[in-house]
């Protein structure tokens, strides 16, 4: 006899699909099936079960093999790396639960660390955009309901959030959007024709890095102003029609991505689409929002910010918050070399960060704490395998539109595994014992 | 006005926070006063005496106090941070936060400074012999209280976001800059002796940017009107005047839309 | 658990009518007693002023759109964050506190419970997470429904029975306290970019009214018996003449007789009324209607209000009155976030500065002390400063002290810019008024705890209350020799005790207590019907299950405090 | 000297990407999602490579061997994307111009032929680059 589950959350993107069902053995310890998931959230929660699994953590040795220690060991080694650092950082959280950020979180204090979440690298220049100029935005249920044009701005929803489409933007039949996809005029920015934008009403091919001065001429157009006959390689004509059409719905959304985020310009590409959205509101109603990549990076932003009152790149160093990417901020802690010891948990900075920011994890004292084989395991001291978030434990996270949702737990994780939360209680108690701290 | 000099003998494993290196800080204080006062290098809480060899008193108040700054500070940040008064010279390259929030007195660099030199600056003056990293005069994060007071002189090259958020004073730099120079200022002015990049001006509401070299890319909110004569440090020359960010918000004065202003060097 | 006997302060503590004797509190097992035993830890008050721990009844704390504000104001933190310190967490903020630092400065206040006053159900994992994590206080949060889809439809047909359930639903599953309204039909109409801004203004598509939506949860909620009555921010908020619509909705409420078992008497908690008493027709000609608004409340028993006091700082506004904070930006042009919610709320934030130069700013201080100055009964006037929106809560102490002393707003009007046009605006100049000692206990303890519907447990030092119980570094025998002297007594107790645990000594964090989370567990008769049309939006239009929006497990919750009510028997 | 050409590099999320680091960031498949290179036909033909031929992807910041594919999102002439991950990651341009982001998108390369040097599994990459076993 089998047991299904349902409304499971899919904890690989920030869409967070809540209607996931898995079909589980009698002995809730194996995966069987999975339903409603993308292909990519069937393939996370299935590799759960694979047989190859790393289950005890491991210390690197300098000949490259590996050596089996308890996860007692783990948690010394852990500690006594934290309690010696003049300058740890503590980097990831986006693919743990908000119980293990808040214990991280208590860690990082004690220790006195630099503690960042991967928005480093995603949507970290959007949080200063929000900073300098804030964001008019909404819930992804008010799209569904009520939105009548979409742009996807630098964003590959095809790809990136398979099911962002048929859930929330452009297929879903809404309370005033029956008709679905009829009802609505899909904008989308980007310089290749993705798979997304092959759907568009409307595709601007913008020349790459130049999305700043595009954004720019949507404002110059709205006031009516004198516009340059090709901005960014798009013709005037196309800009000031895409304007009128944005002016005209009842309800707008820009979701945008790393395609703005991480070309020049940066934070200055969200600033100046969130000041179009800012504009539209004086003609009709837009939103704006970010397309958040890990299940739970927004959360690791909300535990940040209401314990230290900040987002990400927080610097605890001297013993209180502080705040400032370029100087706090993980790829230029690592680049400038300011830190001296590397605590990873949740991502996978060895993938997905810039060589020459990987290159010093590997020569300093360094955790990797992750369920998966990484390139950051692969160059990190000791690497701490644990159950898979969102699969075989619960905990809440938030959706990209910060909505919180407590995930569920499916299956057993291996015997004797721990999750992220136990493993870094372990570290936290030893820590507080090393300092003294009460 | 006495003058204290600082050498660093022991450079730290990593970075030196050296916010108490300012004349306002040292007014008053004894060479082994100020060789006690503390410093930081990440979360190990030092003494200034430790890094640095100390000599000379500094005077009764900020503006009789001169600090010298000598040897290898390119890893030491904050120094001059928040001065309001007397002097500091770096004699050779220093880490970010150079004069951050400085509101008067006078700091020179004779090498480079990194990024966020003169943060939110509010009155005094920086010269900077060197090349200045990114965020020049430019808000801290979130504030839409930039500099608003001073001068600042880069007599090398400047980074990305020179003077962001700006409100007054002026920055003049005469080298070139890398992109966005006075995003979402409103007022005071920057003057660029070499080239620019491009995004110049971008949400741009007031404020004046001065270009005697190149843009290789001119911002669309940006309108040419006329062609003007400027006299620019008692030289006189022939500008391309463009108003913008015609896509920002302006205020209004007698009805008129007041834009921004930038003059480009024919 | 331990025994304490505060001895010898000079009690204030309007449930029991002791005005400032001399007596001594006991406490014992975390309550309230008449005796303790002789091995009963001894706290000398003698010369001191000993209260009740103080309640806010409205405040925002907890929840997303306050995380927005910490999130997008990092200068609001600039030079600012504390250290880790003993018992206390790092904290940092101004206008926006962190969690940690919110509770430890309500705590070293006196304050010892405190009300989110906007929870947006869908967020309401949100909320409680960071009420987890704000120590000492007890905390509970309103759920806003004066702009639900549910709601609307309901009352459309004038469902009373049906909205009642949904409310009752609704409280368990996101275990909310309150019935909120803000800007009712006004935000719904802003998901389209409009508003409404009289009582009388149709809601798109949803043909209501903000009146019958009014009317309509007073019934309900009257009809369930909640602990709370409904708390209202009206339409119009923030206009100048907007003083007519909060008339029209006070007026909503004549006729209607407050049904509950916890001795609330109102039916309608008017919420930050400075914000709803503006006179004049634009920012020009602006000027104070305290006295028509304070008119109606003396006259009417059944309103209970909150003032909404203007401290003059730099801060953040931020509410589920989506189009206002749009109107906030277009005139400050200052960041602007804006947050709506499917099928229930909105909300915005926008960061503000309340310039004593700006004539408008200072009109506005004057008008929220002449609502407290000028209602006679200080049972139904509580002081709040609306956290964070008229100013910090942090500054409750310097407005006790512009309360206490006529002196003290002398001193404040004249170092305003516009003294004149602040005098002629307003009757500030006029009142000599100064809130008694007496008074401010009804103000900040008995008076909020008896509109919340919690008088058996706390506002008071009745034997069988929780022992939530401050004593204040203040001689009421001794003449004040500096108003100041007030702000700093009030800044800081010499000792506060949560639940019989001494919390603050001296001003310093203790104990990190065993804060509780307040909810109100309303049970009706079994509905059907509500419960299919639940089902029903949850497939069609929620953008998330129905499963997972109940699920508020033990872990968002650790130590939970129901009032229960029963409403099945109705 | 064997031809190349020069284009602009973007990475990125694919969906083929995404499955693979679920499914092994140690496996082939994951070489095979994120070790290549798409570009658009007519740069294949400027560079007289034949689709799913070894290149060597070569910038300021580093070089690296990837496979060189037929882009299925074009055309998008002059731009070449490698889907985002540790081949990628060997040439972006880490200039973050303080605000702590590299620029993952926007970097000039040189492209190229490079059909008898392998290409390296994720894992192994890094560790190469790294200098660890």
């Amino acid at each position: 006899m089998t047991k299904t589950v349902t409304d499971v959350i899919c904890p690989f993107c920030g869409t967070l699909c809540d209607d996931v069902e898995v079909v589980i053995s009698d002995d809730g310890k194996q995966l069987l099936e999975v339903y409603n998931a993308c292909v990519i959230g069937t393939e996370k929660f299935l590799h759960s079960q694979s047989k190859d699994r790393v289950t005890r953590p491991r210390m690197h040795q300098p000949d490259g093999t590996w050596k089996e220690v308890s996860y007692d060991e783990a948690a010394e080694y852990t500690a006594q790396m934290l309690a010696k650092a003049k300058k740890p950082l503590m980097f990831g959280w986006s693919s743990t639960n908000c119980e293990a950020q808040s214990v991280g979180n208590e860690i990082a204090e004690i220790s006195k660390a630099c503690c960042d979440n991967t928005a480093a690298t995603c949507h970290g220049t959007s949080l200063i955009a929000i900073q300098d100029i804030g964001l008019p935005s909404c819930t992804l249920g008010e799209i569904k309901n009520r939105a009548d044009r979409i742009i996807f701005w630098g964003c590959n929803p095809a790809h990136a959030h398979p099911r962002h489409m048929s859930r929330y933007s452009i297929f879903p039949r809404g309370f005033f959007t029956g008709k679905g996809q009829m009802s609505r005029k899909m904008i989308v920015v980007d310089p290749r024709v993705t798979d997304t934008a092959k759907m568009a009403d409307i595709h601007l091919q913008v020349e790459q890095g130049r999305d700043y001065e595009l954004l720019n001429a949507l404002r110059v157009a709205f006031r009516g102003e004198w516009l340059p006959d090709v901005v960014a390689g798009i013709p005037k004509e196309k800009i000031r029609e895409t304007a009128d059409l944005c002016k005209s719905g009842r309800f707008g959304i820009i979701f945008f991505g790393m395609g703005v985020t991480q070309s020049i310009s940066k934070n200055h590409n969200i600033d100046e689409a969130i000041a179009v959205t800012k504009d539209l509101n004086e003609y009709t109603k837009f939103s704006i929002m970010p397309m958040r990549g890990h299940y739970n990076v927004t959360g690791s932003g909300e535990v940040f910010a209401w314990q230290f009152g900040f987002p990400y790149s927080v610097d605890l160093t001297r013993g209180f918050a502080r705040y400032n990417p370029g100087d706090t901020s993980t790829i230029d802690l690592l680049t400038r070399g300011e830190i001296d010891a590397m605590f990873t948990i949740g991502s996978d900075p060895g993938a997905h960060f810039p060589i020459s920011a990987v290159k010093p994890i590997a020569n300093m004292p360094s955790v990797c704490i992750d369920p998966h084989l990484t390139p950051t395991s692969g160059v990190s001291k000791l690497h701490v395998p644990v159950a898979f978030n969102g699969v075989e434990c619960g905990g809440n996270c938030y959706r990209m539109d910060n909505v919180p949702i407590d995930c569920r737990k499916v299956v057993e994780p291996p015997a004797g595994m721990l999750t992220d939360e136990q493993f870094l209680i372990k570290v936290r108690d030893r820590l507080k014992q090393l300092k003294g701290a009460a | 006005m006495e003058t204290v000099t600082i050498t660093m003998k022991n450079q730290p494993a990593l970075y030196l926070e050296a916010d108490n290196v300012s004349p306002d800080v040292f007014a008053g204080k004894t060479a082994a006063q100020i060789a006690d006062l503390h410093v930081f290098e990440g979360n190990a809480k030092g003494k200034l005496g430790a890094y640095f060899d100390v000599n000379g008193n500094a005077g009764a108040t900020a503006a009789d106090t001169r600090i010298v700054v000598k040897g290898d500070v390119k890893k030491v940040k904050y120094l001059g941070m928040k001065m309001s008064a007397g002097e500091v010279v770096v004699e050779g390259s220093t880490d970010q936060y150079a004069g951050a929030w400085m509101s008067g007195g006078k700091m020179v660099v004779r090498g480079n400074a990194e990024a966020f030199a003169a943060t939110a600056m509010k009155g005094g003056e920086l010269v900077i012999e060197g090349n200045a990293g990114n965020y020049l005069g430019a808000a801290y994060r979130g504030d839409w209280r930039g500099m608003s007071g001073g001068k600042i002189l880069v007599k090398g090259n400047a980074g990305s976001d020179v003077g962001m958020y700006m409100l007054g004073g002026e920055i003049a730099i005469n080298g070139n800059v890398d992109v966005h120079v006075a995003t979402h200022a409103e007022g005071g002015r920057v003057i660029i002796k070499g080239n620019a990049k491009s995004k110049i001006g971008g949400q741009l509401v007031d404020g004046e940017i001065i270009i005697f070299g190149s843009i290789d890319v001119m911002m669309p909110g940006f309108k040419y009107v006329d062609d003007k004569e400027l006299e620019v440090d008692g030289a006189k020359a022939k500008f391309a005047h463009y108003i913008g960010d015609t896509g920002e918000r302006h205020k209004k004065r007698k009805g008129q839309m007041i834009y921004g202003n930038l003059y480009k060097k024919i | 658990m331990s025994e304490y006997l505060i001895k010898n302060g000079h009690v204030f503590d309007p449930v029991q009518g002791i005005k400032g004797d001399k007596k001594d509190i006991a406490i014992k097992d975390g309550k309230i007693v008449d005796k303790v035993s002789s091995d009963a830890k001894v706290i000398d008050a003698k010369g001191r002023t000993v209260m009740a721990g103080a309640v806010e009844i409205h405040a925002h704390i907890a929840g997303p759109k306050v995380n927005m504000g910490r999130i997008y104001r990092p200068e609001d933190k600039l030079f600012s964050c504390t250290p880790t310190k003993g018992m206390e967490r790092m904290g940092g903020g101004y206008s926006i506190p962190t969690t940690f630092k919110t509770g430890y400065e309500y705590a070293k206040m006196g304050y010892t419970t405190a009300m989110e006053a906007a929870m947006p159900p869908l967020f309401s994992r949100h909320v409680h997470e960071e009420i987890r994590d704000t120590p000492i206080i007890d905390e509970g949060a309103f759920p806003v429904f004066g702009n639900n889809w549910f709601v609307m439809e309901y009352l459309k047909n004038n469902e009373i029975e049906n909205t009642a359930a949904y409310v009752a639903w609704l409280l368990r599953a996101t275990k909310g306290y309150a019935v909120k309204l803000v800007n009712p039909g006004g935000t719904e109409a802003w998901a389209w970019g409009l508003n409404c801004l009289s009582v009388n203004d149709p809601v798109p598509y949803f043909d209501i009214t903000p009146a019958e939506i009014i009317k309509g949860l007073i019934e309900a909620n009257e009809f369930l018996g909640l602990p709370h009555s409904i708390h209202i921010h009206p339409n119009n908020l923030g206009n100048p003449g907007n003083y007519t619509t909060t008339l029209d909705t006070l007026k909503l409420a004549e006729g209607y007789k407050a049904k509950n078992k916890f001795g609330r008497e109102q039916v309608m908690h008017l919420t930050h009324a400075q914000f709803h008493s503006y006179g004049g027709e634009t920012w020009a000609n602006f000027e104070s209607k305290a006295k028509e608004i304070t008119d109606y409340v003396n006259r009417n028993k059944n309103i209970t209000i909150d003032t909404g006091n203007v401290t003059l700082d730099e801060t953040t506004t931020m509410t589920a009155d989506g189009p206002f904070e749009h109107h906030l930006t277009e005139l400050n042009h200052l960041k602007w976030a804006n947050i709506d919610v499917e099928l229930e709320t909105g909300s915005g934030v926008v960061p503000y500065i309340y310039s004593p130069n700006i004539s408008v700013c200072a009109i506005q201080w004057a008008i929220g002390l002449e609502l407290a100055l000028m209602t006679k009964d200080s049972m139904r006037c509580f002081i709040t400063t609306d956290h964070p929106n008229a100013g910090p809560f942090t500054r409750y102490p310097r407005v006790i002290k512009w309360l206490m002393s006529a002196k003290a707003r002398e001193a404040q009007i004249n170092a305003f810019k516009h003294k004149d046009k602040v005098l002629s605006a307003s009757s500030i100049g006029s009142l000599d008024r100064e809130i008694t000692l007496y008074e401010l206990a009804q103000m900040t303890r008995a008076g909020p705890a008896k509109s919340l519907g919690l008088t058996h447990i706390c506002g008071g030092l009745k034997p069988g209350m929780d022992a939530d119980v401050v004593v204040y570094d203040f001689n009421p025998e001794k003449p004040v020799a500096s108003p100041d002297l007030i702000e700093k007594a009030f800044s800081r107790a010499a000792h506060v005790f949560k639940n019989g645990v001494e919390v603050v000594q001296n001003g310093e964090i203790v104990s990190n207590g065993n804060k509780r989370t307040l909810w109100v567990d309303a049970k009706v008769k079994e509905n059907p019907q509500v419960m299919r049309d639940i089902n029903d939006k949850f497939l069609k239009f929620y953008s998330m299950t129905q499963a997972n929006y109940e699920a508020l497990g033990h872990h968002f919750i650790p130590n939970p405090l129901a009032i229960e009510v029963d409403a099945t028997q109705v | 000297m064997t031809k190349n050409i020069t284009l602009n590099l973007i990475s990125g999320r694919s969906i083929q990407q995404g499955v693979a680091i679920e499914g092994g960031k140690e496996k082939p498949a994951y070489r095979t999602a994120a070790g290549i290179i798409e570009l658009d036909p007519s740069d294949l033909k400027k560079l007289g490579a034949w689709k799913n031929t070894n290149v060597r992807v070569t910038s300021d910041y580093g070089s690296v061997v990837v496979k060189a594919t037929e882009t299925s999102q074009g055309p998008h002439p002059g731009l070449g994307f490698i889907p985002m991950g540790p081949w990628a990651n060997s040439i972006i341009d880490p200039n973050t111009y303080s605000t702590g982001m590299p620029t993952f998108k926007g970097t000039p390369v040189k492209v190229e032929v490079a059909i008898n040097e392998p290409v390296l599994l994720g894992i192994e990459l890094v560790q190469k680059l790294c200098g660890v076993k």
